[in-house]
C-alpha cells in the first residue's frame, strides 16, 4: 500500500471526494469504537472537513504539517493511506504507527505529516521549525498548524506565532474555531479574537468560512504564494463546527452545552453538501461509490492487520536501539 | 451508608472542602460541566464564584491559583491528564512549592492539585499514559496516591485543608472502584502509611491501584506465604516509621510501583530500606520499564505495566534467595 | 523598624524622594556587591525609576504587586523598608525574607509585595490570581504586574492576558521596555508591539514615556480608576532603559550590544534630572540630605543584622513546619 | 596542547560539532554574545544560520528545535538556567522523548539540551540553583553530567551527535576546572561509566562536581580505606556493568549525588545495587535534603549542599558496618 497515488485535490471532484473519504472515515471509525475494534475512542472530525481539505488542497507534497487530538482529516487530506490510518486507529501492525500511536499520534512523516498530538498547541511550534529548517535550506515549502479554538489560549502557540513573525517563517496557523473547547464555549474563554491576536503579533489574519472548502482553500492559497516568496506566516481562522460530540466518550454522558437549534443551524450547512453542489450533475453517486469501495478496502486491510507482539512494546523507545531495563528484574 | 465509588468519593471531599471553608476554590477545564467526575454537580451546588472553568492555559491558571492563595484563598486545582502537569512544573515546583522558604516564611501556598484518572487508560496511549507522581516526590511537593475511596475521600480532604502545595493522583484504574461505607467518611493525615493485610514474611509495598493487586497476590500465596501489604498513601513525606516497623516484622522488602523504574518511588523505597532498615534479603521491586512510553495497542500498553505475575513471582524470590 | 510609615507618593516632592530613594539604594547596592556584602549580583533599576514610583503612586496599601529579577525599585516604591530589603540582598536575618530570599525573590505580603521573581513572566499569572481573589471577596484593589519587553514573548505572560481580559479583572499590566532582554534588542525580538498584542487581547493598552514619572502616574490613574469600577484590566508600555548593564556580573564583560551614543542619548533623559526640574527652588538639596540619612541608616541596618544559622536552613520549607529528611544518614 | 577550561572544552564540543556536520545548530538566549560561555566566537565563526539567539520563548523555541529536527536538523539548545528545563518539560518528555516510540520508529528527535551553570551558583538562590538531573533520568531522557573539561567535550561531541534527545548538565561548580590535555580530544560514548581512581575497599559513586570531592576524599583517607571512585557520567542510560563490577570488588556503596535525596539518582544506584550486586554492608548516600530549595543566603545554601565532610563520614561507617 506504499507505492499509492497521493490524491489528487487540485479539481473539486478530487476535492469532494476526499470531503466523501474524511466524512465516510469518521463514519467508520465510529462503528468500530462501538464494537470495540478502537480502543479509547476518536475525537470525530466530522463537520470540519471543508478546513483540512481547503487547506491541503493549496499544499505540495513537500509541504509539512501538525495536526491536533483531531486529527484524522488532516492526515487523509495530506494523503495518508485511509487502510494505514484505520490500522493505526485499530492498533495493528499495519497502522502508521506500527499500531504505537493511536488516533492521536497518527503520523507520516515521508508525506510530511509530522504527527497528529495529544497535547493542545503543541504542534505549532513543530510547525515553526519545520517551516525554519525548510527556509535554512533554501527550499520553498511551508508548514501547516493546525490547531482549535482552544489552542488560541495556549502559551505555547502564542510564543510561535512571535517567532514565526519575528523570523519571517513559511507557515501558516489554521485555527479551526469550531466554537468549543470540550465544553466550554470560545465566546467565553477567547478574549479579542483568533484574527487580532495574530494581527498584534504582526501577522497578516483573515477569516474564513470554514464550512466552506473552495474560500478556504482560496485563502490558504493566497497565504501559502506569500509564504513560499518570503513574506513570512499568516493566520487563517476557519469558522466552523464539529457535527459530533467532543470525544466518542461524549456519547455515554448527557452534556448540554450545545443547543439542539445550534447544531441543527450548523448542520444545514454541511460542507459535503456544499462541495457537491458544485459537481457536474450525477457525479456525485459515482464518486460516492468509489469512496465506499476505498473505505471498504480499508476496513479489510486494517482488520486482516496483525495486533503487534506484546514482547515488542519496548520498540523504538530510543532511535539509537537503546533497550531499556525491564521494569521487573526476577 | 452504602456502595462509595472512588469518583464519587473525591466528589464527596470537593464538596465538603466547599462547604467547609469559603476560602476553598475549584478550577480547571471542564469542571462546570463534571467532565472528569468530581466536579459534577459542584457548579450548580456553589456557583461560578466557587467552581470555575478556565480557558486551555494550563500555565496561567496555576500561576492564577498561587496569587489566589498568596490572597487567601484556597485553590483546587483538576486536571485533565497527568501530562498537564508536565506543563505547570514551573509554577507548581518553583513558584508553589518554594515561596514558603524563599519568602522566610511570610506564607505558604495552599495549592491542591487531582489528577483524576493519572496512569495509563486504554487507548489513551504515549502522551496520555504517564504516572509522573515520582517526579513530585523528587521535587519536594507532597505526593499522594489513595488506593481507595475513603482514603480518596480523607486524603483529598486533607490535601484541600494542608497549607502547602499537594499533588492528588486517583489512577485511572481505581476510579471505578467501590467500597462499603459503614462508617463516618473523615479526613486521613498526609504522611500516613495503611497495613492493608497483616503479614510476617514479606512486606509488600503497593503504590494507588496496585493495591489491590497487591492483595490479590497476597491472598492467592495465602498459606505458602505470609504477605504483609502496606499502602504508603502518601509518598511525600513518606511514612518511614511505618514502614520500618513493617520490615521489623518481615525483613524482606517488595515494591510495586506504577511509574518509570529509575528514580521512582520504588527506588527510594529500596534504597531508604537497604540504607536504614532491617533487610535480610535484597529488596525487589515492579515498575514500568525505565523511561517508558506506553505504546498504544492495548497489548503493549499493558506489557509495560507492572502486574500480579510479576508480583508473584518477586514474592517468591524473595522469600528463597538471602543475602549473598 | 516594622512601624515606619509608608512612603508618601501623594505630591512631586514625595515621589522625587521615592526616585532618589530607589537610585541611591542602587548605588549603595552596586557597591556592596563590589566589596562582597552582597552575593551573587544584582540586577539594578538604575534609569527606570520613573517607571516603579509612576505606578505605586497611583496605588494604594492595599493593593497588590508582582514584580521581576530587576525588584528593587518596585519593591521600594511599593513601601518596603530600604534597610530590610537592603539586609535581604546582604543575606541577614533582619532581611525582608530573613535572608532566604535575596535580590530577586524579595517580598513583603504585609505591603501587597508578592515576590521579585528568578523566571521571567512568572508574577503576571499571581497578579491575576490576587485581582482574581480581590474581586472575589468584593474589595476594590488592583494587582500589578511588572514586567520587561522580553516577558512579552513569555507564554504564560500571554496566557495571563487572556485571563485578566476575559475575565475583565483589576489587573494592570506594567510592560518596562527598556529595549532590551540581556542582550536581545526588543526590535529583534517582539513581533508586532506590546501594545498592539495586548490590544489583539482585547485589553486597552497605551504607551507612556518611561522617562517621566508623572506621565507613569496619570496613565496609571486612569487604569486604575477603571479597574477598580470593574472596567478590567489595563497594559501600560513604559518606554524606558536601564543605564547599567544587565546584571552586575556584565561589568566583568566586554560585550558591545549597545552603543556608547545610545546610552548616552538615554542618560541625558534621567528621569530624576526631570523630577527634580518640577521641585521647588532650593528643596532637592534637602532632600537628598534626607535620602542619604535614610539610606545610611539602611546601610548601618542591614550590615548589623545577623547571619542566619546554617543550621536553619530548611527552615520554612514547608509551611506547616514538616521537617524534610536531611540529605545525609549517619 | 595545554589547560583545557571545562567551559572551553563545552565551546569546542560545539565548534567541533557544527563544523563536522552542517544539520547540528545551535540556539538560546544571548548565545551570539556567548553570554554563558560554551557558545563564545560561535557566531561569528558559523553565523546566524547556525548559531540562532532567539527570543525569550523556551516552550516554542524548544518545540521549534523538536520541528527542525523532524525536518533533518540536529539541534542543540542552551538553556540559561537549570529551572528554564521546567518551562519546557512538555516539549522535552511529552514531545521530544516520545516521538520514536510513538511515531513507530519513523523518526528519533536528536535534540541536545545543554545547561551551563547547573546546581548552586552562589548567590543565585531559590529559583536558579536547582540541580534537577534526576528528573530527566526518571522520564528517560538521557542524561549527561560530566566531571572533567575532556568529558565535557567528549559527552557533548556525542550527545549532539546521537540520535535521540539528551540533556547534558554542566555544573556550576566545574565550569571553573582546568585540566592538562596531552592527547586528542575525542568523543565519549553515552552510557559508559569511568573509574577515576580504583580502590578495594569501598566504592563512591560520584556525579558532576562532586567527583572531585570524592577524589579528594579518597585521597584524604589513603592508607586508612582503599576507595574506588567511580563516576557515571551519563546518569541514563547507566553503566550498571560498570558498578557490578566495582562492588564485586568492594562489596561496600556509597553515592554522593548533588540531587534532592528523595527519587534522586542516589536512590537509583543504592536500589539497583541492593536488588542486583554484591553488597556486604547496608549502602549509603550524600544528598540534598527532600524537596530542598536552596536559600539565599551562601551558608545556608552551602549547608543543603552534600559535602566533603559528609561523605568522609559515610565513607568510614559503610567499612565499619555490616548487615545486621
Ligand atoms: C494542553 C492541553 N490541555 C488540555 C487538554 C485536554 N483536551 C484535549 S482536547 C481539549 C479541547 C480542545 O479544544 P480545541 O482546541 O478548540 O479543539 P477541538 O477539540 O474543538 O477540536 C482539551 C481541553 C489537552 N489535551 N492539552
Ligand atoms: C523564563 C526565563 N527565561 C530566561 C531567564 C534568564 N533571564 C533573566 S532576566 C532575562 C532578560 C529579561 O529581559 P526583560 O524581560 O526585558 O527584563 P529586563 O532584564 O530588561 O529588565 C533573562 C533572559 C529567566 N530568568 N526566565
Ligand atoms: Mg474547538
Ligand atoms: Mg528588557
Amino acid at each position: 500500500m506504499t507505492d499509492r497515488h497521493l490524491p489528487d485535490l487540485a479539481d473539486p471532484e478530487g476535492r469532494y471526494r476526499m470531503l466523501r473519504l474524511i466524512r465516510g472515515f469518521e463514519q467508520l471509525a465510529l462503528g468500530l469504537v462501538k464494537s470495540g475494534a478502537i480502543t479509547g475512542g476518536i475525537h470525530p472530525y466530522i463537520g470540519q472537513e471543508a478546513v483540512a481539505v481547503g487547506v491541503c488542497a493549496a499544499l505540495r507534497p513537500q509541504d509539512r504539517i501538525t495536526s491536533t487530538h483531531r486529527g484524522h482529516g488532516h492526515v487523509l487530506a495530506k494523503g495518508a493511506d485511509p487502510g494505514r490510518l484505520l490500522a493505526e486507529l485499530c492498533g495493528r501492525v499495519g497502522g502508521l504507527n506500527q499500531g504505537r500511536g493511536g488516533s492521536m499520534h497518527a503520523a507520516d512523516l515521508s508525506l510530511g505529516i509530522l504527527g497528529a498530538n495529544g497535547i493542545v498547541g503543541a504542534g505549532a511550534p513543530i510547525a515553526v521549525g519545520a517551516a525554519w529548517a525548510a527556509r535554512q535550506a533554501g527550499e520553498d515549502r511551508v508548514a501547516v498548524s493546525f490547531f482549535g479554538d482552544g489552542a488560541l489560549n495556549q502559551g505555547v502557540l502564542l510564543e510561535s506565532l512571535n517567532l514565526a513573525a519575528v523570523w519571517r517563517l513559511p507557515v501558516l496557523f489554521v485555527c479551526e474555531n469550531n466554537g468549543y473547547a470540550t465544553t466550554l464555549p470560545a465566546a467565553t474563554a477567547v478574549a479579542g479574537s483568533g484574527t487580532g491576536r495574530a494581527a498584534g503579533f504582526g501577522i497578516p489574519a483573515v477569516e474564513v468560512d470554514g464550512m466552506d472548502t473552495e474560500a478556504v482553500r482560496e485563502a490558504t492559497e493566497l497565504a501559502v504564494r506569500r509564504a513560499r516568496e518570503g513574506g513570512g506566516p499568516a493566520f487563517l481562522e476557519c469558522r466552523t463546527y464539529r457535527f459530533e460530540g467532543h470525544h466518542t466518550m461524549e456519547r455515554r454522558m448527557k452534556l448540554r452545552y450545545r443547543s439542539t437549534e445550534e447544531i441543527e443551524h450548523w448542520r444545514a450547512r454541511d460542507p459535503l453538501e456544499r462541495a457537491a453542489a458544485g459537481l457536474a450533475d450525477g457525479r456525485r453517486a459515482g464518486l460516492d461509490a468509489a469512496v465506499d469501495a476505498e473505505l471498504a478496502e480499508a476496513e479489510r486491510f486494517a482488520l486482516a492487520s496483525d495486533h503487534p507482539d506484546p514482547a515488542g512494546a519496548c520498540d523504538h523507545l530510543y532511535a539509537d536501539g537503546l533497550r531499556p531495563r525491564a521494569g521487573a528484574v526476577a | 451508608m452504602s456502595k462509595l465509588s472512588y469518583t464519587k468519593a473525591l466528589n464527596r471531599a470537593l464538596g465538603d472542602a466547599l462547604a467547609e471553608d469559603p476560602a476553598v476554590f475549584v478550577l480547571g477545564e471542564d469542571i462546570g460541566a463534571g467532565l472528569a467526575g468530581p466536579t459534577l454537580g459542584l457548579l450548580d451546588r456553589f456557583g461560578p464564584g466557587r467552581v470555575v472553568d478556565t480557558p486551555l492555559s494550563e500555565q496561567a491558571f496555576t500561576g492564577m491559583a498561587v496569587g489566589a492563595a498568596l490572597a487567601g484563598r484556597k485553590p483546587v486545582i483538576e486536571f485533565q491528564i497527568p501530562a498537564l502537569l508536565f506543563l505547570v512544573f514551573e509554577q507548581l515546583v518553583n513558584q508553589a512549592h518554594k515561596f514558603s522558604l524563599m519568602t522566610g516564611g511570610q506564607t505558604g501556598v495552599p495549592l491542591t492539585c487531582l489528577v483524576p484518572g493519572s496512569g495509563s487508560r486504554d487507548g489513551w496511549a504515549g502522551q496520555h499514559s504517564d504516572h509522573p507522581y515520582s517526579l513530585f516526590a523528587h521535587a519536594g511537593v507532597k505526593t499522594v496516591v489513595p488506593a481507595t475511596p475513603t482514603d480518596a475521600y480523607g486524603l483529598l480532604l486533607s490535601a484541600v485543608r494542608d497549607p502547602d502545595p499537594v499533588v492528588v493522583f486517583a489512577p485511572a484504574a481505581v476510579l471505578g472502584v467501590r467500597e462499603n461505607v459503614t462508617w463516618e467518611l473523615a479526613p486521613v493525615p498526609l504522611g500516613s502509611a495503611r497495613v492493608h493485610r497483616p503479614g510476617t514474611d514479606v512486606t509488600v509495598v503497593a503504590v494507588g491501584h496496585l493495591v489491590h493487586e497487591a492483595l490479590a497476590v497476597a491472598e492467592e500465596l495465602a498459606g505458602e506465604i505470609s504477605v504483609e501489604v502496606l499502602d504508603p498513601r502518601t509518598l511525600h513525606p513518606f511514612d518511614w516509621a511505618a514502614l520500618a516497623a513493617s520490615l521489623e516484622r518481615t525483613g524482606r522488602l517488595v515494591v510495586i510501583d506504577d511509574s518509570n523504574r529509575s528514580c521512582g518511588i520504588g527506588a527510594e523505597i529500596l534504597a531508604t530500606a537497604a540504607e536504614e532498615m532491617r533487610l535480610t534479603a535484597p529488596p525487589r521491586r515492579i515498575t514500568r520499564p525505565d523511561g517508558a512510553v506506553l505504546p498504544f495497542a492495548p497489548a503493549l500498553d499493558r506489557a509495560l505495566q507492572p502486574g500480579r505475575e510479576q508480583l508473584l513471582h518477586a514474592v517468591r524470590s524473595v522469600v528463597k534467595n538471602p543475602w549473598r
